[in-house]
This record gives C-alpha cells, structure tokens and sequence, in this order.
C-alpha cells in the first residue's frame, strides 16, 4: 500500500488530515480525550461560544428521531472570557489544532468576538456560526438571508485581521444555497461549512404536546445526509475554489468520503459522536483505508471527484 | 462530586449477555465486561447502542449499574436492571445469551459515601431501586445503618431481590395501588420513618417527581440528599450539553449536565420547580 | 369503546377518514387493490398527472438512504387524455374517493389541466403540484417562489370552476414556508398538501458518482418527518382555517397523529407503502384505535391540538 | 407478459425459515410460506424486509424464487439463493431457523413456456442461475431439450446444486478466470453451443451487461430471447416508477416496469444500449 498524502486546507491552513469534530458535538476536546488522542483527527472545531455566559434552553433538549435526532441547546456556554482563559490552554497544551466557531445575537456581537479571537495563539481557524437567531431582525436566522448574512461577515472580516481563515457556516433552510454561499464568499469568506441542522419538531402522542421545551430543534445524523452531499455538490459546483467543511450525518468513512466526493475539503464528525465516543478517530482511519484502496496518493484529487465527466 | 479527569476510568468494549433473566416486569441481565467492573462504583451508568448494526436508532440508552463485579467466573461483570418501555430497551431485553453489546462506561458521578458513620435511608421508586443495593452494600460494611424504602405504582413493579435485602437494617415498600406494603406514594411514607430511624443522610433514585417529593422532605428535615436523577441523554459522556439540570446559582440558573455532574447530584442544588426554571431563563 | 367520526373535510368535500395515499406512492390506485380495498380509506390521491405523456428520467431512479430514499422519477406517465379515459373510470368504478395530482411545466399547464378536469364526475378534489420546475424560468421550482406559486394556483382557479376544492402542494426547501402558504391561499387555494420531498443527493463511493442517473433527487420517508411536523405546525400555526394533507415519512398510525396534533386534517401515506402494501390501511386502523385510545371522539378535535395551551 | 389482475395471487405474510446452508459463496434458504407456493412460477420473485423492526432500511429486496414447493413437510414452501452483498443481504443470510421475515409475493412475470417443443438453453450468471433450474424442470417435463449454460466470475460463484442438475441434458461451465469449464466470459462460449444444441430459444437471468451480451447473440440468430432483468425497485408491487427498464416503442422509448411487465421480458423489445437512451430522454 502506497502512502497518502492525507493534509487538507482552508484558507492558509493546513491540518493534518480532514475530519474534524462538529461545533458542538464535541464540547471543547476534554471529553472526548478519554477516548482518543485529540492529535490523531484534522481539528477541534469549539461548541459555538458567544459573548457572554448563556444558560441556554429548558429541557428536554432533544429528542431521538428515525436516523437522526433533534437537538434544541440554545447555545449553553461560558461565554468568551472563560472560553479563552480555560478551553483554549487547555486545547493548546494537548497540541490540538482549534477551529473556534462564534456565534452571535447581532452583527456587532460577532464583530466583538472575532476582535477578542484576532490575537489569540492556538487557533487555526474561526468558524462563523450565522445559522442563528438576529435578535434585532425578529429573530429571523442571519443564514437565512444574504443581506445579513454578508453584514456578519464583513463584521468578522473586519475585525479579525489578515491571518485567520473564516469558515462560515450555513443553514440548510434556504431556498437557494448558492446565492448564501456567493454572499458569504463575497464577503470574505475563506471557507464554507455545510451544513447545519435542519429545523424540525417532534410531537410526543402521549402528551400531544411538542417534545422538545423549546419546540423545534436542529436535526442532524444520518437521516439528513443526503441534504448534507446535495448542497455541498451544488455548492462545490458553483465555487468550486472555496473549501467546505462538510458535515452532516457522517457515521463512517464511507459517508465521509461520500461528502469528499461531493466537494468536501474536510468533513465534522457531529451527532456520529453520540454513538460512539470514537467515532472522528474511527472515521479518519476508515476514510485513510478507503482513499488507499481506490488508489489515491494525495487527499486532495478526491476533493469534489464525483463532479469530473467519467 | 467530580475529580480528576472526566470519566477517566470509560472505555468502550463489547459486552457480552451472560444472563437475561426476567424479573416481575422486569429484565435482570449481566454482562461480562472485564475491566470495566474495577471501577464500577453505586450510582455510576453505562451507555448502550441499541438496535443492531443497521439500526435506526442513532443513540445509546443509560442505565445505572446495579451492580458489578470485578472478578468472576466469567472475568468483570456488570448487571443491570431493565424496564422494557420503549424500542431501545425492548431490543435490549430480548437479547440471548451470547449475544454482545456495545458499552460505554463507568459513566458519571457516585454515590458519596459518609465519612463517618451515619443512618442512611435510600429511597427508591420502580427500576430506580437498581443501584440502591450495591450502594447498601457499601453503607453497611462501613458501618452505616441502611434503611430502605422502595416503592411504585403496583406490587409487581418493585425491583427489590432477595440477596439485595441482605444489607439493609430495614426495608419498608410502598405502593400507589396498596397491592402491597403501605398504601399511598412513596413520599407519604418518608417523614415518619425518617423519625422512626433517625436518619441522617438520604439516597434516592427514581423518576424525578418522586426525587423532587423527597428533596423537599430532605430539605425540611435538614438532611443530606444525593439524588440520581434522569434526564434525556443523546452522549452520556458531556459532548452535547443536552442531559442538562438546573441548579442554583448566584446569578440565578446554572445548566449542569446530568451525565458529568451526574447522576447522582446534591438535591438541595437542584431547582426542582420547573416553572420557577422557565420563569428564570 | 366509543364510537369515533372518522371523517374529515378539505374544503367543500367530506372524507370517510383522513387517511389517503401520497400522490406518486400509489400509481392510480390499481396494484394496490391487490392487498386492500381502496374504499377502506379516505381517498387516493393519483400521481401527479401531465398535459401529455413523460417518458421520465433514466435509471436508477432511487436510492436507498437512513432510514429514507431518494427518487428521481422524472413524473413519467400517461398524459391527462389516456389518464382520463383509463384510469379515473376504474376508480370510480371502484367507488374510491379520488384526488387527483397535476403537474405542469408552466402555468398555463396547469390551466388546461384544470380545464380537462373540471367536470369529470368522481373526482373529489385537486392536488396541485407546484414542486416541478418551470421550463419558463429556468427550471426553478414554482414552489419556491411566492410569485410563481400564486400564478400557478390562480390559473388553476380560473379553470376549475367552484366545485372542485384545491390542494396546493409545497415544497419543503424555502426560507419561508408561511409566506409561500399565505400566497398560495390568497391566491385561492382551499387547502395545502405538505410536505413534498426534500432534495437530496447520494454518491456511489464504489463509482464516485452520484447514485441517481438525475444526479439530484427527492428525499422522503421516515427521515424527513421531524421537518414535515415542523412545517405543518408553522403553517398550522399561521392559518388554522386552511386544511392541511400532512405527509412525510409516516409510517404508523403514531406518526399519523403526530401530523394531526401539529395541524394535518388528513395525512397521506408515501415511501411506507414500499415497504407494507397494506401501509395505508394499517395506518388508518392504528390512528383509529388510538384516537379511541385517547378519548377523542370526533377526528377534528385531534387536529392542531399540540397548539392547545395545557 | 401480464395477464388478469396485476399480481393477483401476491399477498403478505410472515415467512419462518426453515433451513439455511452456506452454499460456496451463496446462502440456500427455505422459508415456509404457506399458500405463496401454489402461485409461485419460475421467473417470479418475492420481496423481502430487512433489518427487523427498528431497521434504518425502509425498503424491501428482491430475491428470485429459486424453488417453490406447494406441499412439503412444512406446507409451502419458497427457496432462495441469497448473495451476502450489501448490509440487506447479509442480514437476511444471518437469520436462523425459526426466525420469521416479511416476505411479499409471488411478483413480476413469469417465464414463458413454449406452447410446442423446442430446444431452450437456459443462461445464468452468478445467483442468476437460482430461477433456471425450476424453470429447466419445466421445460423438460413439457418435452423439451434443455441445454444448461453457468458462467461467474470464478469457479465458487457459480450456483449449479446437485439436484438442479437432474433436468438439463447439458450444463456448460464458464468463468473469467477460467478456474472451472471453458476460460472466458459467458457470451463467448453461446454461438458455438447454439450451433451445436441447435437452441431455438434462450432464457437468462444474471448481471444486466450478461443479459445485454446474450440478447445481441439471440437477436444474431434470431432466436426468442427470454430474459429476467435486475434493476432496483423500490416498491416491487408496480406504485413507485423506479423500476423501469427501456423498451422500443413507435414514439421512441418507453419506461416499463421492471416488477409488474417484468422481471421476465422479451429481449429484443429492451433498449439495451445506455447512451441510446440517455440520448432518447
Ligand atoms: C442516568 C440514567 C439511568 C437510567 N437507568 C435505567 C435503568 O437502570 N433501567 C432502565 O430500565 N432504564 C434506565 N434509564 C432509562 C433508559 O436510559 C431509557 O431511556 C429507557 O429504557 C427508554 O428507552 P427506550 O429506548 O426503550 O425508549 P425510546 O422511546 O425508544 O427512547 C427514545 C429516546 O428517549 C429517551 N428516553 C425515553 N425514556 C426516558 C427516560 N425515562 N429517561 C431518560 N431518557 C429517556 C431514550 O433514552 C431515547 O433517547 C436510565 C436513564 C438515565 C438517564
Ligand atoms: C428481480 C430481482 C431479483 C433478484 N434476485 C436475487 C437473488 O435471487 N439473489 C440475490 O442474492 N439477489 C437478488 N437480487 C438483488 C437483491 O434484491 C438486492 O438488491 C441485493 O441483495 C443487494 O441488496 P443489499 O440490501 O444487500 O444491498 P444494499 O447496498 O443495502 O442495497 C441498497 C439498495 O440498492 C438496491 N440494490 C443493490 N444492489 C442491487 C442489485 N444488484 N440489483 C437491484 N437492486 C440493487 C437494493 O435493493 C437496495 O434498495 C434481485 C434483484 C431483483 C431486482
Ligand atoms: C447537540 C448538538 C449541538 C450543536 N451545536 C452546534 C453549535 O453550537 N454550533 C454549530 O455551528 N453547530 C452546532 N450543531 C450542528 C453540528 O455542528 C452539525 O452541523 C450538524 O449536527 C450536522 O452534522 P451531524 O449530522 O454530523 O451531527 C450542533 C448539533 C448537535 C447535534
Ligand atoms: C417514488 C416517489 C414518487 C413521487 N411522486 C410524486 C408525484 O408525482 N407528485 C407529488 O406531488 N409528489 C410525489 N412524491 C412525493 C410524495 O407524494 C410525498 O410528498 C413525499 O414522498 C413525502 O411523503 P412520504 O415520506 O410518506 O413518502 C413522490 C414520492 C416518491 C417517494
Ligand atoms: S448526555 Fe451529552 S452532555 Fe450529558
Ligand atoms: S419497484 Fe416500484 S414500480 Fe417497480
């Protein structure tokens, strides 16, 4: 077996190999360094944290659903200042590479988050959570729309300095992916990641009430991977130079490769996680396995293959 | 109640079914899980896929170690005490001897034990009663007086075996249908045997209203309550913020998850009044 | 037991029960005449019919996924005319309560279906659905914009005379789907099925290539139920007087209720019929005998009640 | 092919297996299903669940019916020859004795049987071969002459049982590694031994390139060319179009159903070349 070159980049980064944790799904490392050394994946990517200290939703906070599940956090975190006195040393003492996401209530909010990030060793990457609620547009979703979604960006651009690649992260609920995508890029994005949860509800026929205390919640697994490898093929289609980290109900290595394929440069491990404690650690080595037996010597030219002519 | 590194002692092995045997409604079952056992302690939990390989079920289910064993005829084993409710469990249950399973575990906070000798009372309503025995067990050999209260809706739906009782001082059971022992929910009972036996320190394990009833019982004589509470867990191992209780905080709600902090957690911590919880957040 | 009143109302017209077949999961009625009578439940809803006959898209035209499937069915079929003189007669002839499905590829398609349709006895309502695209605007979805949606069911309004209630049928992949929902009722529909399918896509990893010969096709069964509860909730929510067909992913007489606690008047069954013939009239009989279960009886007084304060 | 009422005799049972043997790389599996035999004809096929209740697999498999027996110790009886591919598969390979699986059937169409005697050969690639032994039994019990073609990629994957073999007058061997009978692919070895059978028909079952191989052989000779194609079906019971196979037809293609006007169809209406159609869509 020939050797592979298994590095990948976003922006002007360059992590070891391509599976990284979700935002959110693996706290911030701590937890899941019981199970494997953090070093082995691409990155940690950080549960979204947000300026200030958030208690986050009532329970229950999430209900199990057909290949997949729904999840209703509400952003629960220690704020930033915690965040970067506790998390990020520790992050950085394991010698693992940090994907920070941020995640705001307002434009300016991200804007203060990515000044406070600017200067902080350790990190490889920020991650813009604008699937969101904006408090100050009636709570409608930045991702939903490309006005707000641009100014969010722009906001991070501004205030974060040359050196660090921004990864936005978008909603899946939109009509048209591709004009978000274009609007985030235009705005100075380095990276797309694709996708977060999609909206949905469980109704517990015993109660008759919704299951979940704040009604909907995020879906994610494996029930929605076939939106997941849809919207990273059309957007890969369309810029086809922007990296996407790609996530989305991946399991295994074969799903993750099935996000490869579609256009992925990397791909998050979330809800894959729940089920088995190892699983980013299992699937980066599924995926090296794969990617040697179909005879690739360098990551890279699996990147998008599915959208060459046969 | 947490120290040193977070579940330091879980790992994730392939258990194997030694025995499923069925118990009133429920299913008594052991698996033979090596060195997970050591570090087993009354109140830890494991995590468990269920479902098979192509299962549409993405996340395991907890239960509480009812007890474990680090060295028998099969190596470590692990037992477990389960209701079968809905799809997860029921799978579980039907498992044969032979089969394995994937667990995670020893997940989450103990039992604290008394440093020094204290009468105990552990209360515990339905499958609840599970992890109650081994930490009887361990109260006895230290010296405490074990006294133990079990109760549920009806007289078939108290898990109390015999070797379990071996420990206790005394064991009162309570029913809501009266079937058997004292007639009324569990909580009726509490204040008059907390006088009865000069109980100092409770232990309880149950569904959460039952725990609340008793907190405020705890609370008004002044004792000591670890409760072990369930809340909906999609990790069980602190990823996904989702098994989160709310206690108090000096600004008000803090959000700690069950499956770290937890299950066993300090229940005069806990805000049990879940409007008081929506009113706060 | 008590007795239950089954029945349910979309617009003028009256259903024995609210249990139909989803429209493309049930042909016209007839292969599943094999493993139940039809008038066992509510209706048949025929797969979306064209002006003229579809040769439809190339093979494989499904693929299996989490707990769901894609299908890229191209809408093959007969064409109004041989549908008109084969089909509708044997259902009538069958006494089956009939909804028929439309499609067209632009607006004034769906106006001469309406036409043909107008007067033809033994048909109970019509489905309009407005998730094709339009050959007119670049293939974009009718349904994903509130301008050609309203175009869309105006021209089929004008068509169809007074009679005939109107199903407009939407699809799941918006921004909004509340002001698609309002556009379409302004415009005159009498009620909304939801949802259609998501789009997705599956990549062979043995190939490398999208599964699907359309590359891109539609995601249904159980996968997609949390977004379906979530879509008729919201719509629900926003127009309690407009009946809603809920559909997606149903595949118990649980799941059933679960679309009629969030706001479904009637609930049509799609992919579980692939896997149980007899789906639909399980489906009916579970919902019946838990509606029983339940202390309901009038089948209205189940729909929307998760919207109920407690 | 299709006559009266689409799949009249189809129903949906609960069918327990009553014996599963590894067979070279093949599982023969017997399942009794009561009256399903009495319809059931050489060329038909059943429809099978997988995964058991809680499975992420939604849809049903296909599988040919390799024997059906109307009265055995068991009643009824239906034999398949399963090839442990993909997860469905295998899980059905792993089903023990006395364990029940949903089957749907008999489905699709059927071999047609010549009304006079005439020369069949019979061709079948892989687990293609499970529908032509019952099939070959047919035809000699009619008079005719049966000549037996195999072929698979390597000598343990093609299926020719014992007992299968008692019908045919000869059964040629082929593999692509030449490890058993003639060296080559199946459509190689055909002209010579239609010349030398003098075949007037052929029926196949196999891989959809194999099919496509024989048919320009049959339409070479000129020869009625019977043929079981394999495409993915959702449904199996003709509701979801996703079956279809290209036929000619005077406006250009038209799209049949696999299921319901197949999976037995007449070679020379199939549109076989894929660019052809790619074009005619
Ligand atoms: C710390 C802890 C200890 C537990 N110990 C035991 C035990 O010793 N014996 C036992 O029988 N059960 C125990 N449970 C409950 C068990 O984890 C399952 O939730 C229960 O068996 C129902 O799962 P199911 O798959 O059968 O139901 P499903 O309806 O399929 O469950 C769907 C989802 O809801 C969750 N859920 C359903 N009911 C509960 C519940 N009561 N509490 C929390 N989550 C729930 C499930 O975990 C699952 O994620 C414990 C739960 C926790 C959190
Ligand atoms: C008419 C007909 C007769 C068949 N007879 C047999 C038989 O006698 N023995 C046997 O072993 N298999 C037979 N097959 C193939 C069988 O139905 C399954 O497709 C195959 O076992 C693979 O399914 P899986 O669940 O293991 O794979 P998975 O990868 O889990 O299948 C995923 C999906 O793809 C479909 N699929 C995968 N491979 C094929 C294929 N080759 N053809 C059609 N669909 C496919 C599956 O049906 C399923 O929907 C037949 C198929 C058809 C259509
Ligand atoms: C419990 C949970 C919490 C999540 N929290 C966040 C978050 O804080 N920020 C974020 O950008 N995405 C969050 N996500 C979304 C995931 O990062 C991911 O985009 C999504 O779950 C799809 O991937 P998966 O199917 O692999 O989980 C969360 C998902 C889950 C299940
Ligand atoms: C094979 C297939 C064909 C379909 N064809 C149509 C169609 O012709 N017209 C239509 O409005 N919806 C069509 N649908 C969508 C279904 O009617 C339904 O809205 C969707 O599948 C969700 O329901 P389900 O999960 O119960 O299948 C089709 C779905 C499938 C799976
Ligand atoms: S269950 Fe995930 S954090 Fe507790
Ligand atoms: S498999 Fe559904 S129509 Fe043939």
């Amino acid at each position: 077996m020939s050797a592979l070159d298994f590095s990948t980049k976003i922006g002007s980064k360059r992590f070891s190999n391509p599976i990284f944790t979700a935002s959110g799904c693996a706290s911030s490392g701590q937890e899941l360094s019981q199970f494997f050394p953090l070093t082995e994946i691409g990155a940690i990517v950080t549960k979204s944290i947000m300026v200030k200290a958030r208690t986050g939703r009532a329970t229950p906070r999430m209900a199990e659903t057909p290949s997949g599940m729904l999840n209703s956090i509400g952003l629960q975190g220690p704020g930033i200042d915690t965040f970067l006195e506790k998390d990020i040393p520790w992050l950085v003492e394991q010698q693992a590479k940090v994907i920070v996401s941020i995640a705001g209530e307002s434009v300016d909010e991200y804007g203060v988050l990515a000044r406070r990030l600017r200067s902080v060793p350790g990190i490889s990457a920020l991650e813009v959570n604008i699937s969101c609620p904006n408090v100050e547009n009636r709570g409608q979703v930045f991702a939903c729309n490309p006005d707000t979604a641009t100014a969010v960006i722009e906001a991070v651009r501004r205030n974060i300095g040359g050196e660090l690649p921004i990864v936005a992260k978008l909603s899946p609920d939109v009509t048209d992916i591709v004009e978000i995508a274009g609007a985030v890029i235009n705005a100075g994005a380095d990276g797309l990641a694709l996708i977060n949860t999609l909206l949905g509800m469980v109704i517990d026929t015993n109660t008759m009430k919704p299951k979940l205390a704040g009604k909907t919640g995020g879906l994610s697994g494996p029930a929605i991977r076939p939106v997941a490898v849809r919207i990273i093929y059309q957007v890969h289609q369309a810029f086809p130079n922007t990296p996407i980290v790609g996530m989305g109900g991946v399991a295994s290595g074969r799903d993750a490769l099935e996000l490869i394929l579609a256009g992925a440069s990397a791909v998050s491990v979330g809800t894959a996680t729940f089920g088995n404690p190892k699983a980013a650690f299992d699937i980066k080595n599924q995926l090296e396995m794969l990617l040697l037996e179909k005879g690739f010597t360098d990551f890279r030219d699996a990147i998008g293959f599915a959208h060459r002519g046969i | 109640m947490i120290s040193g590194k977070i579940n330091q002692f879980a790992s994730q092995i392939s258990a194997e079914v030694i025995s499923n045997k069925k118990v009133g409604p429920y299913h008594h079952m052991v698996f033979a899980v090596g060195d997970m056992a050591i570090h087993s302690k009354p109140g830890n939990f494991v995590a468990i896929s269920v479902g098979g390989e192509q299962s549409s079920q993405i996340l395991r289910r907890a239960f509480a170690i009812y007890r474990a064993l680090d060295k028998g005829p099969m190596g470590g084993s692990i037992e477990l005490v389960v209701a079968p409710s809905g799809q997860g469990s029921k799978w579980l249950c039907q498992r044969s001897i032979g089969e394995a399973v994937d667990f995670v575990g020893p997940l989450g906070t103990a039992f604290g034990i008394p440093t020094v000798n204290a009468n105990a009372m552990l209360i515990g309503g339905g499958y609840g009663s599970a992890p109650l025995f081994a930490l009887a067990e361990l109260l006895k050999n230290k010296g405490c007086r074990v006294d133990m209260v079990l109760g549920a809706s009806t007289a078939n739906k108290i898990y109390a075996p015999l070797e379990g009782k071996r420990s206790v001082s005394s064991l009162t059971l309570t029913t809501d249908d009266g079937s058997t022992g004292i007639h009324g929910q569990i909580s009726e009972a509490i204040p008059r045997l907390i006088r009865e036996y000069g109980t100092e320190v409770i232990y309880s394990c149950g569904p959460m209203g039952m725990l609340a009833a008793v907190d405020k019982i705890a609370q008004e004589f002044n004792l000591v309550h670890q409760c072990a509470v369930e809340e909906s867990m999609a990790c069980g191992i602190g990823v996904c913020m989702t098994c989160v209780i709310p206690i108090k905080h000096e600004d008000g709600i803090k959000m700690v998850r069950s499956c770290i902090e937890g299950p066993v957690m300090d229940g005069s911590q806990i805000i049990w009044d879940r409007k008081a919880v929506m009113d706060g957040l």
